[in-house]
Formats: C-alpha cells, structure tokens, sequence
C-alpha cells in the first residue's frame, strides 16, 4: 500500500492552498494518501501525470516499455531533447521530480503485459489509460473491472480526442449499479485495418494535450467525490455515463454524449463475465490476437 | 401511402470518419418511408444508404467496409449518436428517424 | 522581425513529423516562420507556451514580472520546485529551451505597462492574454486592437474557465468585418467587489490546464486558418465569434456560446473609438482607475 | 387577459455566481404576463425576480449588487446566454422568454 500522511505540514498548505481554499477539494485536504496510475507515459499521460503530480497526488505509478524519440518531443510535454534515447518512464520522473519531490513515484519501465496486469494495478485507487493500441485498452479495461477500480479512458488522433470515465461506479461483477466498461461500449475489437495510430495518421499536440489534462481532473473528480455546492458537503453519486467529444475544427469543439449502462452480456463486467482473474494472471487471454493485426501498408 | 414527405436530418461523421465522406457534416434529406419496403425511415435504412452510397457523399474509392460489415450493420469501433445519446438507448438500427434529427458517426480512436 | 528559416532541415521532419502529415497543417510546412507573444507565464501561460514550443513556433515572446512561488506549482508546471523565487520568464525558458531548443525565445521580464504594450507587441503575429486582472486584459485587447493582432484570450478560477479568440479577423478599427475585442464583450469593467483572483478565489489545476492547452489550440489554428476537409485547401473564413465556457462540475463540462459582433459604439474598435496609439504609448490611459481596486476584505 | 399558465425554463448560473444562488441550475416556472404590468415575461422581469428573489432562489445573506445595478440591469461583468446565445444577439433583456428555454448567467473570469 502507498506511503499514507497526516497531517499536513506547513510547507504542504503553502504548495496547495490555491485548490485547498475550493470547497469541492478543502474538505479532502489534499490527495497525499491517493494513489494513481498512469499507463502510457505519451501524449495523453505526460500532461495527465504533470497535473496529477502537481495536485501532489501521494503516489502516482508509470507504465510505459518505449524510450523518448524526438518525434514525440512535439506533443509529449514531460520529456526532452537531452533525454531522447531514455526510457519514458525514467524521462517523466526526472520531470515529475522537478515539479513536485514531495510525490512517491512508482516505475513500470516495461510494456503492460496481461500475466503482470493485476499485480501492477492492485495498489493503486484509480487508473488512466493513456494508451495507444485497442488490444493495451482492452487489457487495460479488464484489469479494472476485475480488481474494481473506477477508469479514466481517453485517446486521440489527428484533430480528435475522446474520453470516458468507465467502471465508474466500480460495482462487481454482474452488478448492474456498477458503471460501463471498454467492453460494454465496445464488445467487438475494430477491423485491424481501420485502427490508425498517432504515428500512421498524425496528431496535433494540443489535441492530445487536452484530453490528456481532462484525464487528470477526471481523476480528481474521483479523488474527492464530493458535490459541486458548497451546502452540499455527502459525497455525490457517480455521473452518468458519458463520452466526452472532442473535434479542434469542428463547431462546437466538445460534445457530451450519454452513453449506454453496462451490457447485459459483456464478457468482462456482467454475470456472464467469461473474464476472470485465471485467465488473465495465465496468460490463455492473447489480446493482440482478440484486436488482429494488420500490415502498416494496408491501413486506412 | 400517399405519403411522400421527406425527412431532413444532420448527419456527422467523426473519429476519421470523415475521411470517408465529402464532408465531415451533410444535411440529407430521404423519403418518410422507404421506397422498396414501405417501412418507415429507420436508421438501419440511412446506414445502408450511406454504404452503397446513393446519394454520392462517399469519397470516390473508399472501401465501405471502414464504415459497415458484410451485413450492412456498423462495423465495430464505430458509435451511432442520436441527438447526443448512445443510439444503445433509442433502439439502435429500428430507431425511426425524426425531422431535424442530428445523427453522429464516430469512429473510436486509440491513439495516445 | 522574426528569424526566418525555409526550407526544412531533416531533423525538422524528424521532430515535427507527427504534424506535418496532418492535412491541416502540412501545407503550411511548420510553424518555423510564425510568432507569437504570451502574455502571463502563470497557470495559463505555462501550457499555452509548452505546446506552443513543442510545436515549434519560431518565435515565441514570454511576458511576466512574477516569479516562481511554491503556491504556484500545482498548477503551473513548467517551473519548479528548485527555480522558486526565479523569474517566472527565466523558469519558463530553462523547461522550454530543454524541451525544444530550435525556438527562439524572446523574454520580456516585467509586468506589461501601457506605455511600452505597443513596442512588445508589435513584432508578433497574434497574441495569447494569460493574465490574471482585468486592467490587464483591457490592456492586452486595446493593443491587439491597435495593431491587427488576433487575441486568444482565456480565464479560470476555481473549477470554471473561459475561452474566446478576439479581433479575429483583425480588422481596423470601424471595420465591421472584424471580430469583437474584449471591450465589445466587456464595455465597462466588473466592480471590483466582484473580481476574484485564483489567490483569493482558488484554483484546480486541471481547470486552468485545460484552458491554456486550448489556447495554444487556437493559436495553432489561426496560424494555419486551412479548412478541416483536406479537399479545401483555400484558407477558411473566420470561425463566427464565440465563447467557450468550462465547468468542471457541470454537466456538459463544455459549452460554445455564440457572441455578438463588433459593438457599433466599441470604445477601442469602433469608428468611435476613443482609445488610440497615442493615448496609449503617452500613458493617459490609466487602466488601474479604469477598473477600479478594493481592498481583499471587501472581496466576494 | 384570461390567459393564466405558466412558463417553464432553466436558468444556471456560472463562473461564480452560483456562489449567489442556492443551486448552480435552477427549474423556474414564471407567469406568461407579469401580475403588474400585464406584459409578456421578459428578461428584465426574470432579472428583477432573482434580484428581489420572491422565488428565495438566492443563498441568504448575499448582496444583490453582486448581481444587479441599482437600476435592476445586470452588473457589468456578467453575460446572459440564451439557449447558447449572447443575449445581445436576441434583443436583450426584451426579450420574450419561451417555453423551456435555458438562460444562463455568467460571470466573467479573470484569474488565469
Ligand atoms: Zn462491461
Ligand atoms: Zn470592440
């Protein structure tokens, strides 16, 4: 379990007496005995972790196997020139540390695999998906579901970003008060050759920037839970599903779109769940089999 | 059956879908109920029409298997909005498309 | 004027290649030759400026007479724990230069001053308002105004922010064809009792992020100003004048908000204007008595 | 003059001023014509009633100079949108409230 603290030392009203004073935020304190973890160190969870960790989130977990290339450097905030050739992971931390020393990192320098998936969320209270292929989401969403964590999903490309809070409330199993997961909105993978990735198709750093930033005050809005009004100090129920839109050219920019409950039949969060914990920790769920694969050539 | 109004609608396409339409937004216009059928306008209907493209919004050699599977239903990966709701909760492809309906396409995207 | 550099060397497609295969913005190559002045290196200024650097605007000017404080850095992420008591124009080059150091920074460490706003002003092509009191943004506008500067101008207390991009198309003065300025919006400034600083009023970082992101967004934006559909590559007219307004609480989150015109009787861009270059470089101008001051007690 | 049903709308309020009032989104039903001059509920009178707040809308002890000029105009620093459009653009505090309308109240911000 994370480092826990109480309470807060003079230097700490000093560094978050500006979101302290909110009334939405005052009453937690502040979120040094939350954990959060970060998977995909990339466009969306270098500016996610930047705000978390400025938040002074306690203990904020990395998760990423690639090292920084300087075609990332245009929309990945966290990292640098001089690191290029570093591991993501490390390169953020050295950032991270910069910004906020009083924060307990936690590094994955390694690809998210699904033998290792439960072991590496169990600790913490939530989790970003800040990932870059259907298959990572998929596995990411299970994990979720199956340890009941609440799951901040968002992705991007081009001049697009999307972003759900899933699992939200965190609910058992076959519990229908629970909230949707990547598999109820999305039972079926897409065709292969109509995934692009920011790499094939582009991405304008801001685009990314910004769903990357909403992630981290999703995630605060998870952290504190508390109803918008100040008279109104009991915890507030989870929103309603939503899927939050985001378009640069088009007009208007966000849209809010309900989304569906939990399906009846998802194979990872109803009754029916074929997911399981075995399955997952053995290794017999091969997801980049599930998503197939497709040549660079053939793609959209 | 004397009925021959049309129903004018929105339609967006989002995600990258765009890419595969002439323009991200159409304003279209299809008859109440459906020529070969005699059914009422349902979106099942707009989906097919927008497969085999009789209304020429299509880009000029775009495979309409980005946009719908063997048997004419939305691939996966894309979401159908109606009036900023999940079509999940209007009754998906039966759901009868109303004037000024605003209708989204969005293809989810994975990129990070 | 600013440095000038065509064609692109080979690291350029290396660094920016993500954007450039975009249809929006690889026409315009990159935005080597563009400009632009940020107004604020504060919760705001911070991301604007990052996402502006990482995607290589030419020449990026950096305004603010502050420097780092502890309470700060939750939500202003480019400085640092170490650079507290720096200038926050230093400290935000330090983070800016490591991140991308093919940018031209020009540094202006003090508060903008009315007699010196049109001098700094001039050499960019448009302008972000990152500020943080009322007389300032008065200011900000009435130059933008002055000189045919476009204006992305953005605010955030507590858990709402706001977006709009002003004088866009900057048109002279008494041209009806031009968009709004921030008198147009605003002709007379709030009573004092009722401004809020994040000081006093608070802040989450997040809130303040997301809105700073999105004005490097609009900036990116007017640079290219090509129409989203790759099969109208003639510039596009301006987007009709509005506002964004974000509540982090609300539901939506996101609200676009169509905004009047230029008003016919507009103190700074009508033909009846009364504010003038003049006016504005002699310093008769007084923008502090204009919006009035109270003392922190009396405050909402 | 027989004419006695009500209209019903939203009103929010935003960037700080639900600080004023007892919720930040409020479901009003007002009469058609106002009970003393007999014309149409304009925006003037909706402003009036939450600055007097017979509907007891606002959190006790708040200033109405936070909201209002000694003239009943809203403060400067505040926009009125209706239904996602600047008031300026439809008449101003004239205008004739509609049947589920939403009104918001915004006040300007100016941290950043
Ligand atoms: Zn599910
Ligand atoms: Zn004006």
């Amino acid at each position: 379990p994370p480092m826990r603290r109480w309470p807060l030392d003079p230097r700490d009203y000093k560094r978050y007496g500006r979101q302290l004073i909110m009334p939405e935020i005052g009453l937690q304190g502040t979120f040094l005995n939350a954990s959060v973890l970060v998977v995909g160190i990339g466009g969306l969870g270098c500016p996610a972790a930047a705000y978390l960790v400025g938040a002074g989130v306690g203990t904020v977990g990395l998760v990423d196997g690639d090292v920084v290339e300087e075609s990332n450097l245009h929309r990945q905030i966290l990292h640098s020139t001089g690191r290029v050739g570093m591991s993501k992971v490390e390169s953020a931390m050295v950032a991270l540390t910069s910004l906020n020393p009083n924060v307990k990192f936690v590094p994955h320098p390694s690809r998210l695999a699904s033998d290792t998936a439960i072991a590496t969320f169990q600790p913490y209270d939530l989790v970003l998906d800040c990932t870059d292929t259907p298959a990572t989401r998929y596995l990411v969403s299970d994990t979720c579901v199956l340890l009941g964590k609440p799951l901040v999903s968002a992705s991007a490309l081009q001049s697009d970003g999307q972003l759900m809070v899933l699992n939200n409330p965190p609910s058992p199993q076959g519990d229908n008060a629970g909230g949707p997961c990547y598999r109820c909105v999305f039972p079926k993978p897409p065709p292969p050759e109509s995934v692009v990735s920011c790499g094939d198709g582009g991405i304008l750093g801001p685009v990314v920037g910004v769903m990357g930033v909403l992630q981290a005050l999703e995630a605060i809005k998870l952290l504190t839970k508390v109803a918008p009004e100040p008279s109104r100090m009991t915890p507030a129920p989870a929103d309603p599903p939503s899927l939050l839109i985001f378009s640069a050219y088009a007009n208007p920019m966000f849209r809010s779109i309900r989304l569906r409950t939990r399906k009846p039949k998802c194979a990872a969060c109803s009754v029916q769940a074929s997911i399981t914990a075995e399955a997952l920790t053995s290794g017999s769920l091969d997801y980049v089999q599930f998503c197939g694969s497709v040549s660079p050539v053939d793609a959209l | 059956m004397g009925e021959k109004q049309d129903i004018k609608f929105t339609v967006e396409f989002l995600g990258g879908l765009d890419m595969l339409f002439r323009s991200s937004k159409e304003e279209l216009s299809m008859p109440t109920k459906d020529e070969l059928s005699g059914e009422r306008l349902v979106l099942s209907h707009l989906i097919q029409a927008l497969a085999d493209d009789g209304n020429r919004i299509r880009k000029p050699g775009t495979d309409r298997k980005l946009f719908v599977q063997e048997d004419n239903t939305v691939r996966p990966g894309i979401l159908v909005l109606i009036n900023e709701t999940d079509w999940e909760l209007e009754g998906e492809e039966k759901y009868e498309i109303q004037d000024g309906d605003h209708i989204i396409f969005v293809s989810t995207l994975h990129g990070g």
